[in-house]
């Protein structure tokens, strides 16, 4: 079952653009004036050095935050203020920089909360746990352990996620990302904080996530080495201002860039 | 058409008829309002250096003027005992730290919250254990509390002002400008608002938190014996008082939580409201209405400013 | 130790997915509902079942419904007693108006009354969080209680200001009013309360209760995953209050017999939210245990000194009741946060591992 | 269910009497997705019947193998019976064998399909493609990775079966053609070949027929009373004689069910789940188990450490007896009920024992503590003696005849001789018609009159009539001085104790005894956080001078015990010392089965043997190593050597 909103983009086509957006906190410019696009299908890396606005970036796309100035076109629909929750059935799933899952919950659940919105059963079967409600639990059930078995989280299934790693609790989230079946997946440094191992093991259920589901994934990340390997096209912030977008190739040489990071002066 | 009349014309005529009253009314709103905003800044010390919602403040206001007259009732001086007053609300401060604050850190607020409602039990308890629960006369004329009242003439009528009122507004400015003095001016005060912040900015200014905390309640618990004075001057000293706690909540959330001049205003607004409320709109629902009017101006003004008056604008990040 | 679960395995979700997977829980449950429908009417002496049993399972409702709200969604309310008192005075107001229609039917139907009012005095929970949203229901407590008192209309105004329970029939016995007998009293809430916890558990352990709880722990997280904030909480409210109702109507219907306006005071509030967080925050059974230990414990208090054949003047005992009581709450809090159901689920833990420690 | 299996006289005739007679029982579970997915008969029999056709389509014909490579899986058993259902042999090889073995395997069985698990298989096969210029074609299990291989001689087995399926349902002639293929399939054709992992030299590919290994399963399954309400657990490798017998054959005999664990590591999780009645362990995996169990109530609370060993203790006098049906006092009975309630039962629980009718252990002696404590505490644990060349069962012990030393008398119909040289040879209904492509072996491996040679040495007690082994024939070696030495025999003796892992005596042609060892790291790890002994490495640890001394205990009581018994009072220890790093079947020091490779460890580690003999107080070592990755690195220490007091044979003994 595909998100409603919008009609089908193909592969290749543009899924998402971003027009002209400014976003600012009292005074303070967060982002300004950036438009960049993101293909169907494709790996979109959004880097650039601390506070360059990337956060705030994708917290515009997912209708977070408000852009003062500017739109965000989706799916062919063009949107100015759209409430996260329009968003998230829209097709467009998040993953954060510091996990935000459902410490409460286990694992399971919190994948399966990832469901709620495809989960229409009417509030009177609820009550009564039977009939459609119960039907829906088992065919979404279902849904949620293919993630699990594709993420290999068998073991910690029933764990409360606050007692898990760090490294799988990113998994954990990631698998109730997925669980939204986004056409649109943002994911924000999804391999902070991990080794050299789980960066890896990470690395790989990108790879694989965009291969066995071909969703379409914008990510964040610090460690170049990744971007690297992962995207198909990078994007650079600096500031809250574009300065470089293009083919990670392209992006390597880009003076620009590399005094970004090199941080001289403006 | 009679009822709409009633409510947003007659008032206003009977204002305009008799100011006298208006402004008598004024001023017991006024007065009343500082109280609570005396017992509002209690709640905002403590949970502005702590995190706590402090539901016990306002059997702390009960308990100190319960205190200072048994003391006094055991015949021991009125300045010593208020003396002995202050030394026991420390002791307060010092249990409350070691016994429930200690080992309760780092747990949810909720947690806190509960803890100080066992508190309050167990102060009601103690305190009528100790004193009885019938009610006291506050010994204010001992403590040089000025008594009658000085009045004067106005548009054709009285206005009477309660000496003992003034005092409690001027006592309170004082107090609220003590304790101004002591956020901006001293290092623990410094430290106090660096724990508002984030508790690890408070340790690095070199102070323990245990410290604070201490520090804190005993400050809550001097604001609260002040309180306890005034207010049992004006009625009465006896557990009746407890309810003037929740009466503060609605201050709060008005001046929000951690903005001490917020208590201040928040409390004025509120007191004087709630006078006004009860004096001309009143009648018409049935007496009683300050009970809730307090509330209810709070939670419309909520609606459009969740974080009070003077409260931080919450950003939320992600 | 008693759990055998060698060969428990499922072999469906839905199987998987039941709300009691263990076979010796099933049994557990059958036990104890075994003794409350048969041992303890059979063998309770009136007292019993009147002044513990009645009380002890209204109580044990009104608590999850502050649960449902409370520890599973992470609202905050104090308004508990005034919407159970919403709860009793429909009930009331409904049998005076529709004496013919069976008595039940309005104990359930006033729990909508309360759900509405419910849903009014959440709508600020949407903007306004934790303690600023506690205050708030504070509002709805205050000004609810002054309209038991001062509207006369709510208690048909009569002299006493009170509400007196009119005798209601069930197939021809008297369930409620001064000839309703203790069992038949007893019977009828016992019946509410069970069917109650089920829709619950129910509840909490379908999408709906994930929703709660996502709210819960992240709101912000839960936002973006498509769940709708106000709608959620709103039905949080409706539910816990429609809880709250239903056990109002039943202390006054079931227990008291007749009530003042001030048995729903905020004190009530309060009272109903200790047994949640000393029961447990989020968890059914812990609002039955949390309920157990606040209600009881008093009981217990005033009864022991008597026996103990230590003369106190009940005054004392009563301030003695209260510092014990203050006391221990914040004695409990330190040595278990989680609540009772805590250390029932440790304890449950420690006999399926037995005889390993983990 | 003796009689019902005749008339079947190959599985797949079995496959379809079980989908009669057992139609809606389940024959195969598996956990997966998080529930056990479960098959009842005559789901299998559609499920393989639609196998075989989609196999057929894609060429595979009567008589051709087939191999099976992975862990255990519904999917490949499955593709045993559909390969046998079309008469072709399936050939199934340990899912972790490096590709080299792999490789070996494949080529010499000239296989020209294979069904494999998942892309870890696929990759491993296809790195060594050149060595197998038969093998044409692959159907796999899990797709997931294997989106973008090319698919031209690749097929998922859903496709397959898919497929077949449709065929079926297609065309009635089909489903008449595969009765006939099933009619077809005669008793005497070989129904699969198992490749021993050879203790020596590199394995020889056992052939099995379908009425001998029928007629064998039958046996055993009616000795005992094996019946369709049985469960087992199929976690121990799908290659292995073991699975394949217990199993695979007597679950189709009897009709049981099989459930396959989700993975490996969660098998342990997954056996308290199905609760098997029928459970098979060799005894490593038994003694690791019972090392947990001490290890995790260690850390219990004082009272409850006391009561689990009090009442254990209880057990150790009374259980045993009580299982053998034996006259026990009523006091002791009382006790051993209590003891149940409170100790047993709970801890058979938590093991996932509760429901096990029968358990069998085997493969290697088994220390009597061990034994003895399962079958206190209420497992019916037997032990059997057997290997792949009589489809597993040589002799096994029956229902109340049961002790540790000995591996009771011959099966039902099985025929056991001793040879002068002490040999054990035996004529079994299941043993097997000849090593593939192999006749020299073959003939080597059988006497004239169709004996089969064991190589095993041992000899039958006069006390109970039951078999006892010593030794491998061809391992009973002789000091210098002519003293007997079994080495296996002294090993073992070493072994019983949890903190020695893995032991190699040497002695044959020496002036004495000595031993390498490696020690438990399970075990001694929680003995040096007791005793707060630090060390970053198994090499560290095992280099420790306390490690040493304790070790020196065991080995010490090790001499004693043999010093009772006369003839092997001069085989006593001299110097042994603690191996650098632990043996393992990546370096080929031990067989997939974790039997040691004595010939390969000779000359590996040569510089400590001969350390051992020449008297020096320490001796340099540097072995290679391969990682799980298939990487190879090495490794090099200086090793202790340990010097060792002997006690005289105590005479009144030796009169």
């Amino acid at each position: 079952m595909r998100a409603p909103g919008g009609p089908e983009v193909s592969v290749g086509d543009v899924l998402l653009s971003v027009d002209d957006v400014s976003l600012s906190f009292g005074g303070v410019k967060a982002v300004s004036n950036v438009s960049f696009d993101i293909h169907k299908g494709e790996i979109r890396a959004i880097i650039g050095p601390n506070g360059a606005g990337k956060t705030s970036m994708l917290n515009i796309i997912n209708g977070f935050y408000h852009p003062q100035h500017g739109h965000i076109t989706f799916k062919g629909k063009t949107r100015t203020r759209m409430q996260p929750h329009e968003a998230a059935y829209g097709g467009i799933a998040r993953t954060f920089q510091n996990v935000a899952l459902f410490r409460g919950m286990t694992a399971l659940d919190n994948i399966m909360a990832g469901r709620s919105l495809k989960m229409h059963s009417n509030f009177f079967w609820q009550l009564l746990r039977h009939g459609p409600a119960m039907h829906e639990e088992v065919e979404h059930r279902h849904r949620v352990e293919e993630i699990i078995d594709f993420l290999k989280i068998q073991e910690i299934r029933r764990v409360p996620v606050g007692r898990l790693p760090y490294g799988l609790q990113k998994r954990v989230e990631l698998g109730r990302a997925l669980a939204m079946e986004p056409d649109l997946l943002l994911l924000d440094e999804p391999m902070a904080g991990m080794n050299l191992e789980e960066k890896e093991d990470m690395s790989r259920f990108v790879l694989d996530v965009n291969d066995h589901y071909g969703t379409t994934i914008a990510l964040i990340e610090h460690d170049m080495g990744v971007v690297m390997d992962l995207s198909d096209r990078v994007v650079v912030l600096d500031h809250g201002i574009k300065i470089a977008d293009g083919t990670p190739n392209e992006i390597k040489g880009n003076q620009a860039v590399i005094d970004a990071y090199l941080g001289v002066a403006h | 058409m009679h009822l709409i009349y009633q409510i947003f014309v007659d008032p206003f005529v009977q204002m305009g008829s008799a100011p006298d009253l208006l402004v008598q009314t004024l001023w017991e709103g006024l007065v009343a309002g500082v109280l609570y905003s005396l017992i509002a800044l209690g709640f905002v010390l403590i949970f502005k250096a702590s995190g706590v919602f402090n539901f016990a403040q306002g059997i702390m206001v009960v308990f100190a003027a319960l205190t200072l007259v048994g003391f006094y009732e055991h015949g021991v001086p009125a300045y010593l005992a208020l003396a002995l007053t202050i030394a026991v609300m420390f002791g307060l401060a010092f249990a409350v730290e070691r016994l429930m604050l200690r080992p309760l850190v780092n747990q949810p607020d909720i947690i806190l919250f509960m803890a100080t409602f066992g508190l309050t039990y167990f102060l009601i308890g103690f305190g009528e254990l100790v004193f009885g629960g019938d009610p006291k006369v506050m010994i204010a004329s001992q403590l040089g509390l000025p008594k009658g009242a000085v009045e004067f003439k106005m548009a054709g009528g009285f206005v009477s002002l309660q000496k003992i009122d003034i005092a409690a507004a001027i006592i309170a400015s004082v107090m609220v400008a003590a304790l101004a003095v002591f956020f901006q001016k001293t290092r623990v005060g410094r430290a106090l608002r660096a724990v508002a912040d984030s508790h690890k900015a408070a340790l690095s200014v070199g102070i323990s938190l245990e410290y604070i905390w201490v520090i804190v309640w005993f400050a809550a618990g001097l604001v609260a014996l002040a309180t306890g004075i005034m207010w049992g001057a004006r009625s009465e000293v006896s557990f009746a008082l407890e309810i003037i706690a929740l009466k503060a909540l609605p201050v709060l959330i008005l001046g929000g939580f951690t903005s001490i001049p917020g208590a201040i205003i928040g409390g004025v607004i509120i007191g004087v409201g709630e006078k006004i409320g009860e004096f001309y709109w009143g009648p018409l629902l049935g007496s009683g209405i300050e009970t809730w009017l307090a509330y209810v101006i709070a939670l419309v003004f909520l609606l459009f400013r969740p974080q009070g008056l003077f409260g931080e604008r919450i950003i939320e990040r992600i | 130790m008693f759990y055998r679960e060698v060969g428990q395995y499922k072999t469906n979700y839905s199987a998987d997915m039941s709300v009691m997977p263990l076979l010796q829980d099933r049994v557990g449950i059958g036990i104890i509902l075994f003794i409350a429908v048969v041992i303890i009417p059979s063998f309770g002496n009136a007292f019993f079942i009147q002044a513990i049993m009645i009380p002890f399972l209204v109580f044990s409702l009104a608590a999850i419904g502050l649960n449902l709200l409370t520890g599973y969604t992470g609202l905050l309310s104090l308004g508990t007693g005034a919407f159970m008192g919403v709860g009793a005075y429909a009930c009331y107001k409904l049998t005076t108006y529709f004496p013919g229609v069976n008595i039940l039917i309005w104990i359930v139907a006033s729990g909508f009354f309360s759900a509405a009012v419910g849903v009014v005095f959440g709508l600020p929970s949407l903007r306004i969080k934790g303690f600023y949203l506690a205050v708030a229901t504070l509002a709805a407590q205050f000004f609810l209680s002054w309209c038991f008192i001062r509207q006369p209309w709510f208690y048909n105004y009569n002299a006493s200001g009170a509400i007196e329970v009119p005798t209601r029939t069930l197939f021809g016995i008297p369930i409620t009013g001064a000839t309703a007998s203790d069992t038949a009293r007893y019977y009828v809430v016992l019946g509410v309360v069970v069917a109650m916890t089920w829709l619950a558990s129910n509840l909490v352990h379908g999408r709906i209760g994930r929703m709660w709880m996502a709210v819960r722990d992240m709101d912000l997280a839960a936002e973006l995953i498509g769940i709708r904030l106000l709608r959620t909480k709103l039905l949080a409210f409706a539910v816990s209050s429609f809880y709250c109702g239903v056990a109002g109507a039943l202390l006054v219907f079931q227990w008291y017999g007749s009530a003042e306006p001030a048995v729903f005071d905020v004190n009530l509030s309060f009272f109903i939210l200790f047994m949640v967080i000393i029961g447990g925050l989020g968890s059914l059974t812990g609002s039955y245990l949390g309920a157990a230990l606040i209600f009881i414990l008093p009981i217990v208090l005033r009864y022991i000194p008597p026996h103990l054949g230590i003369p106190i003047r009940p005054a004392t005992v009563d301030h003695i009741q209260y510092m014990i009581i203050g006391a221990l709450i914040v004695l409990f809090l330190i040595v278990e946060p989680n609540g009772l159901a805590r250390l029932w689920q440790i304890g449950k833990q420690k006999l399926r591992v037995w005889p390993f420690p983990y | 269910m003796a009689n019902a299996a005749s008339g079947a006289d190959t599985f797949s005739k079995l496959l379809v009497r079980n989908a009669h007679l057992y139609g809606a029982r389940p024959a195969m579970r598996h956990k997966d997705l998080g529930i056990w997915q479960s098959w009842t008969w005559r789901q299998s029999l559609d499920l393989v019947r639609a196998y075989a056709v989609g196999l057929h389509r894609l060429g595979v014909k009567r008589g051709e193998t087939i191999a099976i490579v992975g862990a255990n899986r519904p999917k490949l058993y499955w593709s045993v019976m559909a390969a046998q259902m079309l008469g072709a042999i399936p050939v199934p090889v340990y899912a972790d064998a490096v590709a080299d073995e792999l490789a070996y395997v494949l080529a010499h069985a000239d296989v020209r399909f294979a069904a494999v698990e998942d892309q870890e298989q696929i990759d491993k096969i296809q790195s060594v493609m050149q060595r197998l210029p038969k093998l044409e074609f692959m159907v796999y299990d899990e797709k997931r990775g294997l989106r973008d291989y090319d698919h031209s001689h690749l097929r998922s087995m859903d496709d397959v079966i898919e497929e077949g399926r449709k065929a079926l349902a297609g065309d009635p002639a089909v489903a008449e053609w595969l009765d006939k293929e099933i009619a077809a399939g005669k008793g005497a054709d070989p129904s699969i070949i198992l490749y021993t992992s050879g203790t020596t030299g590199t394995s020889k590919g056992v052939v099995l027929s379908n009425e001998r290994s029928i007629h064998a399963a039958t046996d055993t399954a009616t000795f005992d009373k094996l019946n369709e309400k049985d469960v087992a657990l199929a976690y121990l490798p799908l290659a292995w004689v073991g699975d394949h017998y217990l199993n695979y054959a007597q679950g189709m005999v009897s009709g049981f069910c099989m459930a396959c664990p989700e993975s490996a590591d969660t098998a342990m999780q997954d056996l308290r789940e199905i609760g098997p009645t029928f459970y098979f362990a060799p005894p490593r995996t038994l003694e690791l188990l019972l090392t947990r169990v001490m290890i995790r109530m260690e850390d219990a609370g004082f009272v409850k450490r006391k009561l689990f060993h009090y009442f254990i203790d209880v057990a150790r006098r009374y259980g045993e007896r009580i299982l053998n049906g034996q006259s026990v006092p009523i006091s002791g009975r009382l006790l051993y009920w209590l003891g149940n309630i409170l100790v047993y039962g709970p801890l058979k629980n938590v093991l996932g024992f509760s429901k096990v009718r029968v358990a069998y252990t085997a493969g290697e002696a088994i220390g009597p503590d061990l034994f003895n404590f399962y079958r206190s505490i209420g497992l019916n644990l037997k032990q059997l003696y057997g290997q792949t060349e009589a489809f597993l069962y040589v002799t096994a012990q029956p229902d109340g005849e049961i002790y540790s030393d000995t591996v009771g008398p011959a099966c039902p119909n099985v025929d056991i001789r001793i040879a002068d040289n002490g040999e054990v040879q035996f004529k079994s209904p299941g043993m097997f018609t000849g090593y593939f492509k192999d006749d020299a072996k073959t003939a080597e491996a059988m006497t004239p009159d169709g004996y089969v040679k064991t190589g095993d040495a041992g000899f039958f007690d006069e006390k109970t009539g039951h078999l006892k082994i010593i030794d491998r024939a061809k391992d009973v070696g002789r000091l210098n001085d002519g003293t007997l030495f079994p080495p296996k025999y002294i090993e073992n003796k070493l072994k019983f104790y949890p903190n020695i892992r893995e032991v190699v005596a040497l002695g044959d042609q020496h002036d004495f005894v000595a031993v390498m060892l490696n020690i438990d790291l399970t075990a001694v790890g929680s003995w040096a956080e007791r005793n707060n002994v630090v060390y970053a490495s198994y090499q560290e640890l095992a280099g420790h001078p306390l490690v040493y001394e304790m070790i020196a205990k065991h080995v010490a009581e090790v001499n004693r015990s043999l010093a009772a018994d006369k003839i092997m009072a001069g085989a006593q220890i001299k110097r042994f010392l603690i191996l650098h790093k632990e043996l393992d079947a990546d370096d080929g020091e031990l067989t997939r089965t974790q039997k040691v490779r004595r010939g390969f460890i000779a000359d590996r580690y040569a510089p400590l043997i001969k350390a051992l003999y020449d008297g020096s107080k320490e001796a340099d070592i540097s072995t290679e190593v391969t990682f799980e990755d298939g990487r190879k690195g090495v490794i090099s220490a200086r090793v202790k050597i340990r010097d060792m007091q002997t006690e005289p044979p105590p005479m009144e003994r030796a009169a």
